[in-house]
């Protein structure tokens, strides 16, 4: 195991642990620096293409992605780093791939909104909203037919969930009663426009009734409780218990995509969640003040992914362009 | 070997396929059909009764589908990522513009946006064509649309014996196939081998040899043209049909072999004229057989126009033999004398 | 006026009035009677094309339009004769058009599948299951936008209800704060399958609640639940109050479409529902028990109504082709 | 008369055409930007901020929509036929798989289906092409798909100017139009007038004129083509270039009658090549000025794969002023001389 491949490593843990705790931790604390030195690197101008960040939603793709194994599935959005480094995808890979280079992932073709890896359960990124939902419903589909006890979980931001594709696809796991966990992160905004008006500020996760399947809101700042609540539709969904629709409630912490002013945003509204509701802060207040881990535990992974990421970005920099020949392979397996 | 209709072909490759692979999965709209009704439970087989029968053998390996074409194509894509062979069933190729999405931008593209990791063996059926007064919503062509997306494969058999062989090839394709079963022709008879058999895909067929005009014939323009060539060589114009039964790869050589021969190219197409397989296979030959085209290439195609309901209306909008043969002879009139 | 636009003509009613209960009879007998002609000319071989009949659910189009005036719309289904001849459209137009006639209200060229008169505020059968109800968002924003008081109404079959198109629409009417009313016939299948494997069986009207607007179950047999359903959500999308869902339960008297030997029924459904829910006759039991009507005032209608078919038949069969130019005419207003 | 950006340039055709005509309503995913936010209500103006200010000056005709293209696409028909004149916009036309049978299906045949009864006014503003490193789901041409349907009218400016007078006959048209615009163009200035000006649908222009070959260049290659054109002018190789700026109706007249005084034809095209607007020119004219080809008509396009994120491999996946130079160079030096 590469160092690159321990970060991005999780198992799944029928009970938190502390090796889960820890690896929680890691995912997070990964995801969070990954993504922060995004923000600073693509202010030097040479990340090309589209990057949205997955700061300050990161309790949600660990606490879903602890219940999974690695031949389990999940769908993602174009906000795919966080779900691509909880389900496994090499870190470093990933970081080659948003700088374009050869050794990227996907060799460089598919950048930031493709980053996907099929080996590991990663069905992509999805540069279309929306796009991600019908796709678990044919693992599902697999799951069944082959008779493994495989699940799938896709996310869809709040914007996403009035895509025609996300009803269709729910509706279509309840009929097919399929092992399915739609998950819904509602960060408040699409792009520039809000829940609020874009399906009324309801909770989304009442929409699971009109599917026949249970849908439940959680705080998606607070690991243990999205932890609680994957874990009851994961078991749920591999008992054949069908599918489910979780809706957490969350922050972005920077634009929908780099280079976004924000004046859509509320005063002080990201400052006010980052002091009081950031998830690796409550995560580390409550593993600590309980006595699970302490503090030099968790210093210690900070530093270690401190040095994933430099290493990360110092090697994508120098890495090789893909050369020119793929252009036009990997298009068909065969033609 | 015996005498089976299109139709029937294409059941039987089913079932051939789903025998000798459990991961062989169909799907859609009523294929079982009457799933969760209180008569029988596969009272339908699809719409026109493709998938009739093999729910009795296959129980766990056809479903049927909501009316959810995004969430069922999409879910073929997913399961062929994750170790199923799907069959799903776009009923009409006309309800595409609900779920182009999952074809074009989800299951075409994996394979490259991902660097060469996935493998994306799906295969969607699809119901096309013009000739039984479904109006203008069911009743297009829409093949050109598909061919135009890379990553897709286009396969469209025009008699039974290509419909079975190309549609196992299909399922055994390690690629996305859309597969055009041409409504029309469902009923048509042929020569069909009981034992499985596969057609590779991107291979032209001759249907018809002969030294004076090349015809390009798409599906059902296939009779089309052989009824022209009937009676051009009545007339004494020897007529070379060439059927690609793929559009997806198009097997260019045995086109332009044909027309370096021929030096005439007459391609019929029933879809729309604009950015046609007419158009492709005509610009094609324009570019690569220049120096041996005695004469401008001609295309039949249906007009600018939706396809129209009535009866009277509807047989002057598909190509017919008469069309065909008109623009031979234009061909043969024109240019360089042969 | 001609007796042919009699038949299909109706009034807005504020009231249900006698003039108002004879129109609202004289909808459903002219629908009737022309599907069942319909289902017997189909037989002999004559009639080209996809049929599909609304024998059976004629209360739900009769209970609706009584409600609307000229200028309000409705975006039909694949079963779109019903709600053609209940918003006004001319009957034998409609009868020529079925037969591909010159004469037919659509020149011959949109068939059984694509009757519309914009003129009467018929958008069109539809061929495309959940075609509909985007059309209509846009006539509610047309009317916002104009500041009338028009409203639109779309009708989607159990089946449709679960095209992603549908869901949107809603979505969209509820944040756009739309005059406009999704109806939900549900006859139990589509095609071959059932409403209860392909979204659970559950009450389609529930799915209202995700997209904050109020969802009722009707009893689509009942011209008089109906229509009082229909008036209350039509009110209030007139004065503002935005849009609803109304589901009514239903049945289809015929097979999915001309052809279908409805193997898939159960024993004696449509025998049964016909002898204790037939719209027709549970309205006249009603207005002749009530005294509000009486039988001779009905048969006169009926007589009415037989001859107009007949006509429209006779006619139809013997009127003239489109001749050959119309292939390529009305494409474009300008090309 | 300003030096104004092409997106200033489709700014400006909004707001003129809104003060005009209080029918004329503009909807899309975040074209006010900030709906229901707790900061700037206006604070984006589309995803590029094309429509940016346009919501302060008409409040009542500029919309936000949801993240639901079926629907509010379908709405701009619907609205059209009753009463208004909407312009919804497609953000990126990557995204016609999610709505295009609102398109294709819905609007584009009414007026067909309806026997000419019907009249859908309504434009779908949309952003294609590559160049920003957006990769495969972002970057795509796909305007040989909507050319393809008959019913649509297509445009594409390939300056600043035509996409003001473009955009303005396309409102004003009674028919639906796609309105392509390039993403790479929205920063390029030109001289723009002040007043309000149409150019109509269907006309080509004239871009450079020459003598030995003509260059057929789709929006942005249009630009390639220029370049190319300078560079082979110092060759002695006097090209003419034309821009057909509406692919349908397409302006055949002023292709064949360059192509008939140069005999020679390179199109270029930066969609997929396979039925796209190359084939569908290139077949047009082999079809009707074969007599006058003295080569065979080229065609310069994307390959046959999605676009690449990686800029290495996308700056070689968009046709360039080399390719096409080449491809000029080629048919000049193939067939009769000139
Ligand atoms: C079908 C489609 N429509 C629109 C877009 C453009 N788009 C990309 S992200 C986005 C907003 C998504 O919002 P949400 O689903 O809430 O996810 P978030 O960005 O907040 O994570 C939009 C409109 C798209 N990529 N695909
Ligand atoms: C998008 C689309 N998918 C499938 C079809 C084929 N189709 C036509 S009607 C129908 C069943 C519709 O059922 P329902 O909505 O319940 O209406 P009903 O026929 O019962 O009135 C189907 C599947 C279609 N026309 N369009
Ligand atoms: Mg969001
Ligand atoms: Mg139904």
């Amino acid at each position: 195991m590469t160092e690159s491949e321990v970060a991005g490593a999780r198992e799944r843990h029928e009970e938190l642990d502390k090796g889960a705790l820890l690896d929680a931790y890691r995912t997070m604390r990964t995801i969070r620096d990954f993504e922060e030195r995004l923000h600073t690197e693509f202010a030097t101008g040479e990340i090309p293409g589209f990057v949205h960040l997955y700061a300050g939603e990161e309790a949600i793709a660990a606490g879903f992605m602890a219940h999974l194994d690695g031949d389990d599935y999940v769908a993602s959005t174009h906000r795919g780093h966080g779900h691509s480094i909880a389900k496994g995808c090499d870190v470093k890979g990933m970081m080659f791939e948003i700088y374009g280079k050869d050794a990227g992932i996907c060799r460089g073709k598919g950048g930031s909104m493709h980053i996907a890896d099929l080996d590991k359960g990663m069905l992509g990124a999805n540069g279309i909203v929306g796009g991600g939902p019908p796709l678990v419903c044919g693992v599902g589909l697999s799951a069944k037919v082959r008779g493994t006890d495989q699940v799938a979980v896709s996310f869809t931001g709040d914007g996403g969930a009035n895509q025609g594709t996300v009803f269709e696809s729910m509706n279509l796991a309840s009929a097919w009663d399929l092992p399915v966990i739609f998950v819904i992160e509602n960060n408040g905004y699409a792009e520039a426009t809000a829940q609020a008006f874009s399906s009324k500020g309801i909770d989304i996760a009442k929409r699971a009734d009109g599917f026949s399947m249970p849908g439940v809101v959680v705080d998606g700042h607070d690991f243990f409780a999205v932890h609680e609540a994957a874990g009851e539709a994961i078991r749920r969904a591999r008992q054949g218990g069908g599918p489910s629709l979780i809706e957490c409630k969350v922050n972005r912490y920077y634009g929908h995509f780099e280079g976004d002013a924000q004046t859509y945003r509320g005063e002080n509204e990201v400052e006010n969640v980052r002091k009081e509701k950031d998830c690796l802060m409550l995560f580390r207040q409550r593993v600590t003040s309980a006595g699970l881990l302490d503090e030099a535990e968790l210093d210690k992974i900070d530093e270690e992914v401190k040095n994933l990421i430099d290493e990360a970005v110092r090697e994508a920099k120098e890495a090789p362009e893909p050369s020119p020949e793929n252009l036009t392979t990997d298009v068909y397996v065969s033609y | 070997m015996s005498r089976k209709s299109y139709m029937q072909a294409i059941n039987e490759a089913l079932a051939q396929e789903m025998e000798r692979d459990p991961t062989v999965v169909v799907f859609g709209e009523d294929n079982v059909g009457g799933t969760g009704s209180p008569g029988e439970i596969d009272a339908w087989g699809g719409v026109m009764g493709v998938t009739k029968g093999l729910y009795g053998k296959f129980p766990n390996q056809i479903l049927d589908t909501p009316i959810s074409e995004s969430a069922f194509i999409g879910a073929a894509a997913g399961a062929a990522c994750s170790g199923l062979r799907p069959v799903a069933e776009l009923m009409f190729v006309d309800f595409m513009g609900v779920c182009f999405d999952q074809i074009f931008n989800q299951a075409a593209k994996f394979r490259y946006m991902f660097g060469g990791k996935a493998r994306t063996p799906m295969v969607i059926r699809t119901m096309y064509g013009a000739g039984i007064r479904a109006a203008s919503q069911h009743s297009q062509a829409l093949y050109p649309i598909f061919t135009h997306i890379p990553g897709l494969k286009v396969v469209i058999p025009s008699n039974p014996y290509d419909a079975k062989g190309l549609l196992i090839a299909s399922i055994r394709d390690d690629d996305p196939v859309i597969f055009f079963e041409n409504k029309v022709l469902y009923a048509i008879e042929g020569e069909v081998p009981d034992e499985p058999y596969t057609i590779p895909l991107g291979e032209a067929e001759i249907v018809r040899e002969g030294e004076d005009v090349t015809i390009v014939a798409i599906g059902r323009m296939v009779s089309m043209a052989e009824q022209a060539a009937a009676s051009l060589a009545d007339d004494g114009i020897e007529v070379e049909i060439v059927d690609p039964r793929t559009l997806s790869p198009l097997d260019e050589d045995t086109i332009y072999e044909s027309v370096e021969n021929t030096g005439r190219l007459v391609v019929v197409d029933e879809a729309y004229p604009r950015c046609s397989m007419a158009s492709d296979i005509s610009a094609l030959v324009a570019q690569n057989c220049f120096e041996h085209l005695k004469a401008a290439p001609k295309m039949v195609t249906a007009p600018h126009t939706p396809p129209p309901f009535s009866g009277s209306l509807e047989d002057l909008y598909v190509p017919d033999p008469e069309k065909v043969a008109n623009a031979v002879r234009e061909t043969v009139g024109q240019g360089v004398a042969s």
